[in-house]
């Protein structure tokens, strides 16, 4: 039951955001990720925003893989 | 009092029945054959013929890319043309849901009209229903088709050989994507149309460059994954696919991820997977690309001996993994 | 950047695995505890590019392959009763009870729903006002919060007949349970991404802690576990268990601090029934008596027929602790099929057995 | 656990569906054509081809006298064969409500197969769709059919000619009455049985003693005052009927004085009207009446010039008055 | 003998025909009440057999058509109400209100069924237990006692969702209206014979007494219809109007007491609206107050959006009153057929213009 | 509203008649013609026995027509 994928705010109404995922947008309640916003990039669940993704974590992680190809 | 709405005595056979017929179908499908309103069209054939059906069900009747109407003829010009055969006369059975707008039926004939156009084929017979309210879902559309076969041809899911190519002629998906994001209670948007298209004419270029086609078929319902399955099935071959040249439009992708669909088994409308020796396999792809419904052409594959009747697909990482039928109904899911 | 390409990138990948491939030397086993994890482990062909002295288990973490047969008999018996709309998401249709499932049911007539969100379920309820709406919650952390969000916006909007029929676990006490029995001698753990990204990380620290195992938290794509799977070799082979976080990007040491309050607004620890495993105390979430109007076992009366069975010969029970794998269990693949499923573990689209079937079969 | 009822599943596409079509559809029906299970059946053909579609929504699906699977079988083999065509090859679609007992499908399955057997037809194509509860009435059928006409028969609605003998092949408004038996609510019981049957035997027997025959019709929906309109409007000529000369079963015309229905508007499913040079009528007539579906035949009235498009009945009393077509539903009434 | 056969002999017929053509010498009009007898004079043909001079005008018999837009008007509103099933006889369906039918509605959604017997509506009430069923009670003193046992067996069983709508019309006001207004200059009255088989041919008895018009009440085979022409002929030849019964099998002068009886027992009488005549007062049926539970009017609030309205261009209440024939229709047969009628004369199967449309159609 | 036929009262079970008519048969309620009995013909109308049918009279109209034709 644990089907979430990252999605992208692009407008947000009445606690509810508008989220795109590669042009295709879907409805994602923020009320438990109240502090989401506009741009942020969200984890989609069943409708709702579950949790905030931290695009700094993301840059590092990816960068540990660009570092581990280079050795 | 003009009717606005089609009644249950727009299907009793009376006079009503006669009116609609006469006013909205000959009207609109005008031609000789059908004119005739006999109880069966007569025309002259000659060699091999091939004849299908398919029934429409779609909901909703209206979506991007298209309506039902536009469909069923899309649709059965296709089961025709995979086949090898030029379409040339369709059967059109409409079983119509009392209370539907007569300007929603006008619509979807005139889709009818339209594709049958484009396609070079001619609605010959039909047939319509009413029932009640509540015993059907607004209109359901049957078509069946009749095509002539070109001497030389031999096209059958029985026939993949092993190290034929496969290939198919565009992005996987986007009917059912289109078909989804209009339906209630699923809350998401899409560009992605429909791709429902009649095919006959990119056909007839790929058998103008390579008459040796093993194989072709429309990845329907239950998506190109089934339609490989049972060709496997038919033709007691392995067939491999390479995940990363299957294209899928990146909101096909999108609106998969969020539903936990994999587009593999989503259906199609307007594409067809081919398969013929590898040799052949550029010209036909080059000729695929060069057609507006092929440009998305690409190899994906290849048939091979070992797991008859099974379908592996390679992964990104290069693990090869089986790729099974679909099972059950294609559920938009959340775990 | 989208998080989800750059997330499987062959080439990376290429290199994790060249990286775990040479670094690995001790037999390990590893178990994914999420189901979630077991379908993206066999969709990308993971298991076979890992070195073969690593073996991946499947853990408990299907919501639906731990819902146990009594407490699906409950929610087919509230299907049958008169003015009810049942709704649930898809996973949880094919399921079948003691004698049947949800799709059939819906076939004899049941008026049961596949929703996407509560929130369709909330529409469904303001638009048939004469009718009782239920929905059944199943699942875990990662999707108890959002059924909690319904409630409340039930309440707030005065919305009288919608209910909750709730089977919602929690997942450290099972974790915990699998690890005291001891079974299955692990070596490490691939903790889930979604549960975590609501509870923290932080609830599994008691894995390295007191249990000195390896643990990490892992995203879905393939760089993801990939990553985790590194983690995990790493703390194998310099024998330092710890809590790694692989999928930091989503899951924090403290979670989703204002789903846990909505969540802990309405719901209530209480025990609960896992399927093979047996009663846990304190394992599932039940709805707190200041919502018992939406409760859909307080204001049903729901009545069995006959007492509720499992499937005779279905190994899912042993599957879910990671003691057995699907081809051990003799009805796998022969008689049971994702169409016609014996056990939950088939037929949920994150199930053990349904992985195995769907991608796993034996090539050449 | 085996499944007793059809799931949206078995519509999906996916292995469900290709279990029902291989387990009970192709083990039925088996045939080379239909066993291939390509996209189209293939098969030779040549010269004047006849081609027809209905779909069947009756209600109930099971009648005394038949049921849907049957009628769907007999009503496209009669539509070939009354343009003296000899069918040959059957569409068959389903469109299944889920929910629908698998046993009973598997009932109507067998019957398809008995009267193709009987009419000497291959279903050879077919298709499959299942949808919501609620959203069909347990089960529609479409099939298409191919049939192929023989040198030297011009047979049309449209070949009507004044002084041409009108027969009909038995009782008049069978079918309708032993459907509306069944229905909820009209609190009747009768002995008849629908009279649905493939008539391609019996014409072969006409055609044998005539070739000449100008039109033959199955007089199905809106029975036989409204098929006579539509020859009478196609070849432009009038119709005069002898009332006291139509053949109807006593259990008909008690039903219909009761519901204030007239049995020359109610369906016929397996008798044909056939219009042919006065000359030929005896031996015609004969030709049926030697037939098991033709025994009640009877001339029933004769092709006029005057009054061109209508058609007329000769009362007992000797008055002449108009026999319109139907209007609107066939509803009982109590007036 | 089935008592339909015997009565349609063509010999007979023939003989009647001979007699009445030789007896009738003088000019006469005859309008025959009932719809059903329109039909059926239409049907055998008979207007054509008859001599030149004798002339049939269709009278104001047929239910339907005298039903008044405003009634119907209501009907329709009452089938948009939520919860509500309407019920009715098959010849009402198609009838126009002010802007739609009951056919138009049920397209639309709403839940309108079809009987056959009030004894059907009772089924689907019981059936239904959650919705409201309402019969729409239309019909003269044949039918009026039918739906009065429907509202006695309500009664009875405790049935508290069955309602009657009640636009019943009782027949001896009408006829006196017709003749009072004079204008058709009459030689003599079919009087209608189903209607007779209720309230006894006594009924008609100031036919002759009081207007000394030739009457007599006739069945509705060929054999009926004709020998009751040939009474007529006779009194007009003779000069001696009376009450003479051609359908004594069914027609008895005090009628059926037991069903007259049900009739007065739920029923009172009231004004009623005809369509092109206006309200009569004494002339319709409504139920007595010990029935308000059962009534449709006392149950529903009934709102009707707009004003009611006629047809502009049709002329049915003309031809009701028998003053106009549909051939002086200019919308006849062009603009207003069956599939598409303008007035309830077409829409009805014993509507004069649906009889005319259908049987009476000019040939050669 | 009139339409209603002869038919044969075949039996009789709480107050509701079989009928007959050619060999289609009715349920017809006797509630309106409590006397009628098994034997009886019946004017049938909307499910209802709405008159029984005198036979001695229908005889007696029967003979007049004989009686006619025979002049
Ligand atoms: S294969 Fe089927 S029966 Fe065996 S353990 Fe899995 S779900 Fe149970
Ligand atoms: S023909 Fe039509 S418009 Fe004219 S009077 Fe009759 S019902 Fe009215
Ligand atoms: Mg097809
Ligand atoms: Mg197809
Ligand atoms: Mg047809
Ligand atoms: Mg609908
Ligand atoms: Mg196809
Ligand atoms: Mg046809
Ligand atoms: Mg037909
Ligand atoms: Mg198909
Ligand atoms: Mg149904
Ligand atoms: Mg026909």
């Amino acid at each position: 039951m644990c089907l979430a994928v990252p999605a992208k705010i692009i407008s947000v109404e009445d606690g509810v955001a508008e989220v795109d995922l590669n042009g295709t947008t879907y409805k994602a309640s923020l009320m438990l990720t109240p502090e989401a916003k506009a741009g942020d990039y969200v984890l989609l669940h069943t409708g709702y925003a579950i949790q905030v993704i931290d695009e700094k974590d993301a840059l590092e992680t990816l960068s540990i893989f660009k570092q581990m190809e280079m050795l | 009092m003009d009717k606005t709405k089609i009644l249950l005595a727009h299907g009793s056979g009376g006079r009503l029945t006669h009116d609609l017929i006469t006013k909205h179908l000959v009207q609109s499908l005008s031609n000789p054959l059908l004119n005739k309103l006999d109880d069966a069209a007569v025309f002259e054939s000659k060699g091999k013929t091939a004849f299908t059906t398919d029934s429409y069900v779609v909901n909703p009747i209206f979506f991007p890319g298209g309506n039902i109407g536009k469909l069923a003829v899309c649709g059965t010009v296709n089961d025709l043309s995979v086949m090898g055969a030029i379409p040339k006369y369709l059967s059109l059975a409409f079983i119509i849901e009392e209370g539907l707008d007569i300007s929603a039926l006008e619509e979807i004939i005139k889709s009818i009209a339209a594709a049958a156009k484009e396609a070079g084929v001619e609605i010959v017979t039909g047939d319509t229903k009413v029932v009640n309210t509540g015993k059907a879902d607004k209109i359901f559309i049957n078509t069946a088709g009749v095509g002539f076969i070109p001497e030389g041809l031999d096209i059958s899911g029985a026939n993949a050989r092993p190290d034929d190519a496969v290939i198919v002629s565009g992005t996987m998906g986007d009917h059912g994507i289109a078909i989804m994001a209009q339906r209630e209670g699923l809350n998401f948007k899409t560009a992605v149309e429909s791709d429902c298209a009649p095919l006959n004419g990119l056909i007839t270029d790929m058998l103008k460059v390579c008459p040796r086609i093993h194989v072709m078929r429309d990845p329907t319902r239950g998506g190109l994954a089934t339609t490989l399955n049972e060709i496997a099935g038919q033709s007691q071959v392995g067939i491999e696919l390479n995940e990363e040249s299957i294209p899928v439009k990146p909101a096909v992708g999108g609106a998969c991820e969020a539903l936990g669909l994999d587009p593999l088994y989503v259906a199609n409308e307007g594409k067809i997977i081919a398969i013929m020796p590898e040799k052949d396999a550029p010209a036909v792809l080059s000729a695929m690309k060069a057609h507006p419904y092929g440009k998305d052409s690409a190899i994906i594959g290849r048939v091979i001996s070992p797991n008859p009747g099974r379908v592996s697909i390679r992964t990104p990482l290069g693990a090869l993994r089986i790729l099974d039928m679909q099972s059950g109904e294609l559920l938009p899911r959340i775990c | 950047m989208n998080f989800i390409e750059e997330f499987r990138s062959s080439q990376s990948g290429r290199t994790l695995l060249e990286y775990i491939n040479k670094r690995s030397t001790k037999p390990a086993r590893f178990m994914e505890f999420c189901g979630g994890h077991t379908v993206a482990i066999f969709r990308y062909g993971i298991r076979q590019l890992l070195p073969p002295h690593i073996e991946m288990l499947s853990g408990p973490g299907c919501p639906v392959c731990v819902t146990s047969t009594a407490d699906l008999d409950k929610v087919i018996a509230l299907s049958r009763l008169p003015g009810v709309i049942i709704c649930s998401f898809g996973d949880l249709l094919r399921v079948p009870s003691s004698r049947q499932s949800l799709l059939e049911v819906r076939a004899e007539g049941a008026d049961v729903r596949i929703v996407y969100s509560t929130m369709d379920a909330l529409e469904i309820a303001r638009q048939n006002p004469l009718k009782k709406v239920i929905f059944v919650g199943i699942g875990f952390e990662t999707t108890a919060p959002t059924i909690a969000a319904s409630v409340i916006q039930a309440r707030n909007q005065g919305l009288a007949n919608y209910y909750v029929m709730s089977i919602h676990k929690i997942t450290p006490p099972v974790m915990r349970a699998i690890l005291d029995a001891g079974e299955t001698r692990l070596s490490g753990i691939i903790c889930p991404g979604h549960v975590s990204s609501i509870t923290g990380s932080n609830a599994w620290e008691f894995i390295p802690e007191e249990y000195h195992l390896a643990c990490a938290v892992s995203g879905f794509e393939s760089l993801d576990i990939l990553y985790c799977v590194k983690s995990l070799v790493d703390q194998v082979e310099d024998a330092t268990p710890r809590l790694d976080v692989s999928y930091s990007r989503a899951v924090k040491p403290e979670g989703n601090t204002a789903a846990l309050k909505i969540m802990d607004e309405v719901f209530d620890i209480c025990p609960a029934n896992w399927r093979g495993i047996g009663i846990l105390p304190q394992s599932g979430l039940c709805l707190r008596p200041e919502f018992a109007a939406f409760d859909a076992e307080k204001n049903f009366e729901i009545k069995l027929s006959e007492p509720s069975r499992e499937t005779p010969g279905c190994l899912c029970g042993e599957i879910i602790k990671g003691t057995r794998t699907p081809l051990e269990c003799k009805l796998f693949s022969k008689v049971c099929t994702p169409e016609n499923p014996v056990g939950p573990c088939m037929v949920s689209s994150e199930g053990t057995c349904a992985a195995y079937y769907h991608y796993g079969g034996k090539l050449g």
